[in-house]
């Protein structure tokens, strides 16, 4: 399968995209520990190679669904930092005028179905959508994000019998780093390979390096592709890494060996990107140097714009409870 | 009486017309699937001839997916969670779905679905996204002995549980209480681009029959009816309770008290205008509510007549609900369960001496 | 595994509590055939070897959860049958003083944790009853039966990933007959051979002819031994089929072809008990005449029970509704 | 003060007095099990070192696993309906289960559990079963601009939502408001037989600190709380609006309005009478509650009191709540949704005049 081989234009994309989840999760921590109130938040930072490698399968009318760890699957399908930085920071020029915050980021524009931070329900609005496009007859699929915790949650199950059966273009992509919150997957799933967990749905279950994009990328293209072409649903394994704590006040230390984690980090996604792509020549130092530039630059202009934008009116309490209320 | 304003009308039962409402609906749009247990049943017998087995467990589905097929009206697995989780998400992407949880008492399954999800979407989204979903569930108790349609079914099979939708922002509420609200609301609830839950009464299904409109046609979401008019005390009923009340106030008549009866529909938004104005005119407030009393509807009513309308009232305002238990079995027990014209009427009695 | 023979008293137990079982449901048909309001009922006939083999296998300190289809559970695991005819009918003599009916059925004083009609929920109270062995250091193993329309439903998912992470003393019984209400196992379940859905919690999948009460026994057996002995959960799918509708107003024809109903029927599981004994010489025609005999004098005395008992006061619809209330 | 009836007495913040109350009962009683997820926190580290990690996520259960070990203190997956379930079947069969339900927010993924199995038990199996059960949850909106415990959480993960389990039969719902009725409480809900929920304010969690007594002892279940007596008015409150209220009343005070401020404590069953002797004192009602108004136990507190205290009334019953909207993110509009001390002393003000 890894002899698929992704164009030039889609490596400098998912440089680009895993870069920039990269720079957005630092300069957000870098705001939390300076005391920016800007919520709850989760980071995503290590996971970078799994939201880029899937979405680069995908189509921009294509949807997705994410969990809490949401942000990089955003910014992979498309939602900009600014808005996305602006969110957080509670202002009405934010994804969700400031009303959602992290844990409900949300851009249904660009096939982000939103961010759930109730475990497991956006596994269930995927195998909506999916089956949206199946009775609209349109060539869209859906792809379910779900942490190797969510697999122990019944909705799940029901959300993956329910594809399997209906036969939907829905892919379910479990990224296993390991741990829900401080519980190990070895304690809390019986079968800790989740990629196993699809024979009980008929379904193939494929396992993927979470760390290489590029592998993420062909097993999602695999897997899109069947969907897309009626062969219903898949699941796939990622396994990969959370740098940082559950949320940002977790002390990793408290569960996690010192060792562990840098063995994690010798892995970095985006580190192997580099040296691999530098290596077979595909792409050139200046061209990546130059991503990371722009990249950073984007988030100076995110912070700026989330600082200087205005705050929602009080009377935004009230609105937009009854769809037909309106705006 | 408001049927005779359109042409054709036929008799047909609560269910029957909730039936013409959604065939009427999906014939006009295509975008409007319906899933559900059982709600076609026999779901991939086709090949052996066994298709719409069951249309439903009240068969209020029946016939659907003879003319709709298979890919708009969908038997699902007991995955309650699941299924009104995929509607959510279908909403979200382009579809109007109308999911059936076969009784009320199941919403326990997929209760984060209704309350976190479909009932918060358009507002912490930030209002981008409409969610027009409707969830059509059977309620209540029948309380006379018989052992069906709600009757002989026990704790976890009778509910009325109401008051716990209705709790929640974002999500509208209905309740219909004949054939002809049935439809009408159905429709309106399938036509609005947000979340809206029916509850129908199992009892009323089968045994509510009237004329219906053989058209398509709304009755609002939101606004309350005054089924009887009176000018001695206001009986504000819900669903089944209007019943109960209708024949509590003819047996007032013949006493010389004339009860207004408000007919309430839609739980929320409530119709509070509809209310007060009934109460300033009779001065005298009586709620009955088929749910258990403690943060029940029959109380919110009560409290925000209470805080609006004090100085109207020439009595204190009572609220009449199934007792604080459970939903016994025994014919015996059961037949105490349910509010009884006979306690709406000694409650009005009381407050005329 | 079926070299393992029952004894000569566990044979007639079985033939015993088969015929009781099935007895008892055909008296039932009866009563509501004329109009006595016993409520809502689901025929448990025709799946009577299910819950004889498997209780066979059980100590009297063991525990079960059941399903709404409970009659059979409650029978094999010793619930008097006058106390249930009492408990449709109402009354104060009933198991549950008539404040239960059919669906909620219980009587723990023989370790039946109740008849449950949310479909799944039994399941769970199974799991828990086998921690509260495990943490009590008793060696009870606690069985949850279930239909195969319950294994699409998460909860189900859930207990058993817990009773495998937590390695506790319970057998999963999933009575596959082929029907959740008038949808067929085929379409509502991915993968309909439910035993396989074992693999993704590493637990033994075992398979039993449910028509064959000896057969379920022996591989009940070997479940309940492996549960007592610290071996943690296993899955035993049951091939059986209901002969009557899913409650009593429910005609099958409207979902079920007429061939099929006789194959299943010609399987009986009494009928081919009797031929089996009779022909391996194990039982004597007399004992079994006998025990029909037995059974049936029981039904007429448990209607008779029943009709004569008292109905609940009136007040005892306020009572129990606290624990601390007591009576 | 109670406290000073009992010998040694320390200072504890809300959490840790529940941790206590926690420890010391089981150390009385080895059938007590705790189950919840990361109630511990690195189940299955132990080999690592790496033990009781979180004790929680509010840290209420911190240090329990190192004096009782995994078998009584058991890290759960994701999985409510699961593990509630099994504290359900647990509670029948010999243990007394305390779970965890992280948030409140999260009862739609096991309500089931919660209202048709935990609720109907013991009534609908005739009362052959007990069923010692406890389950404590955290709740509640901060409100003041900081986005910790209960700010800037979102709609999902900052709700009150005790209403919807009140409303349940057969259920007790208790809210503790200091460190001191919180130990007190958690005692009471260990030693009932039957099942009881906590709700415990997040905020509340580490900033309301307090003497504790060092021993165990219980605050009974089903009694409101004088807190601070006045002659005026009723500030009727649920949780942590009682340090609202009582903030509101000492405002009042220096305006010569003697505020008399009643903590609910149990909302099921609730104490009617000492909150019908208190406004037959002062002649005047405000209900205060955090959670969204419709169908809430504000108004069902006003029901009960415009129905048997009617004539005690000077002025209409008023309730405050929270909007009747989700909870949003933007702490800007996230203080605005909570009940603040201005509210209440602007109502009580309008009832002056
Ligand atoms: C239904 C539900 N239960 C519990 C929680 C609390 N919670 C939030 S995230 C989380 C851990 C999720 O772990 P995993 O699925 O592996 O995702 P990860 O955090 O590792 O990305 C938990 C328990 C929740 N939000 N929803
Ligand atoms: C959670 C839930 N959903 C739906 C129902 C309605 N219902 C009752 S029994 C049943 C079918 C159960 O099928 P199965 O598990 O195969 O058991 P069987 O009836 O075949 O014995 C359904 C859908 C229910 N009681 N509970
Ligand atoms: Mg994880
Ligand atoms: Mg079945």
């Amino acid at each position: 399968m890894t002899c698929l081989r992704p164009s030039r234009d889609q490596l400098v994309w998912m440089y680009d995209r895993m870069t920039l989840i990269r720079e957005f999760e630092e300069r957000l921590k870098w705001l939390v520990e300076t005391g920016v109130p800007v919520g709850a938040v989760h980071y995503y930072t290590g996971q970078e190679a799994c939201a880029v490698g899937v979405c680069a399968a995908l189509e921009p009318t294509d949807w997705i669904a994410s969990t809490h760890r949401g942000h990089g699957h955003c910014i992979a399908k498309g939602v900009e930092v600014h808005r996305m930085m602006a969110e957080l920071y509670g202002k009405v020029t934010g994804t969700n005028r400031g009303k959602g915050g992290s844990m409900h980021i949300t851009d249904v524009s660009v096939g982000m179905l939103g961010v759930n931070p109730i475990v497991g329900m956006g596994v269930t609005h995927a195998v909506g959508a999916a089956l949206s496009a199946k009775v609209r007859h349109t060539s869209q699929v859906a792809v379910a994000f779900f942490g190797e915790g969510a697999a122990s949650f019944g909705a799940v199950h029901e959300a993956m019998n329910l594809a399997a059966i209906w036969k939907l273009p829905v892919v379910f992509v479990c990224e296993n780093n390991r741990y829900s919150q401080s519980t190990p997957v070895e304690y809390a799933v019986a079968d800790p390979e989740i990629a196993n967990r699809a024979a009980a749905y008929r379904m193939p279950g494929l396992t993927a390096d979470g760390q290489d994009v590029i592998a993420v990328w062909a097993t999602a293209t695999a897997a899109v592709h069947r969907a897309r072409s009626g062969g219903g649903p898949s699941l796939i394994e990622c396994k990969t890494y959370r740098y940082y704590g559950h949320h940002q006040g977790d002390d990793t230390r408290r569960y996690r060996a010192k060792e562990e984690e840098e063995a994690a980090r010798a892995r970095d996604c985006i580190k192997r990107f580099r040296e691999q792509v530098l290596k077979d020549g595909s792409l050139r130092q200046e061209e990546l140097d130059a991503i990371d530039k722009k990249n950073k630059e984007k988030l100076d202009l995110a912070v700026i714009f989330a600082e200087q934008s205005p705050l929602p009116d009080p009377a935004e309490l009230y609105t937009d409870v009854y769809v037909t209320e309106g705006r | 009486m408001k049927a005779a304003d359109i042409a054709a009308v036929h008799e047909l039962t609560f269910n029957q017309a909730i039936n013409e409402a959604l065939r009427q609906e999906m014939r006009r749009d295509p975008t409007i699937v319906i899933m559900g247990e059982d709600i076609a049943g026999g779901a991939g017998l086709a090949h052996l001839g066994f298709v719409d087995s069951w249309g439903g467990s009240l068969r209020t589905t029946k016939g659907l997916i003879t003319e709709f097929g298979p890919e708009r009206v969908l038997d699902t697995p007991i995955s309650e969670m699941g299924f009104v989780g995929a509607a959510v998400g279908a909403a979200m992407s382009g579809l109007r779905p109308i999911v059936e949880i076969m009784f009320v008492d199941l919403i326990g399954c997929c209760y984060d679905q209704i309350i976190n999800q479909a009932a918060k979407m358009h507002y912490m989204m930030g209002g981008q996204v409409n969610l027009p979903l409707v969830i059509r569930t059977a309620y209540g108790t029948r309380g006379d002995g018989k052992r069906t349609y709600g009757g002989g079914a026990g704790a976890q099979h009778s509910q009325t549980l109401y008051s716990v939708l209705a709790h929640i922002p974002g999500l509208k509420v209905v309740v219909p209480s004949t054939a002809y609200n049935a439809k009408g609301l159905t429709i309106s609830a399938i036509r609005d681009d947000g979340p809206v839950v029916i509850l129908e009464h199992k009892f009323l299904g089968s045994a509510a029959k009237g004329p219906v409109p053989e058209d398509a046609y709304c009755v609002p979401i939101g606004r309350a009816e005054i089924v009887r008019p009176g000018s001695d005390v206001t009986l504000c009923a819900i669903g089944r309770m209007t019943h109960v009340c209708l024949e509590a106030a003819t047996t007032l008549a013949a006493q010389d008290i004339e009860a207004e009866v408000v007919d309430v529909l839609t739980l929320s938004p409530l119709d509070e205008t509809t209310i007060l104005e009934s109460v300033s005119r009779t001065r005298r407030l009586i709620v009955v509510d088929e749910d258990t009393p403690t943060a029940s509807m029959a109380r919110d009513i009560a409290a925000r007549v209470a805080e609006k309308a004090f100085d109207d009232l020439d009595a204190p305002i009572k609220t009449i609900n199934a007792p604080d238990t459970p939903v016994p079995f025994a014919a015996v027990l059961e037949a105490y369960y349910v509010p009884r014209p006979a306690q709406v009427i000694s409650a009005v009695l009381e407050m005329f001496d």
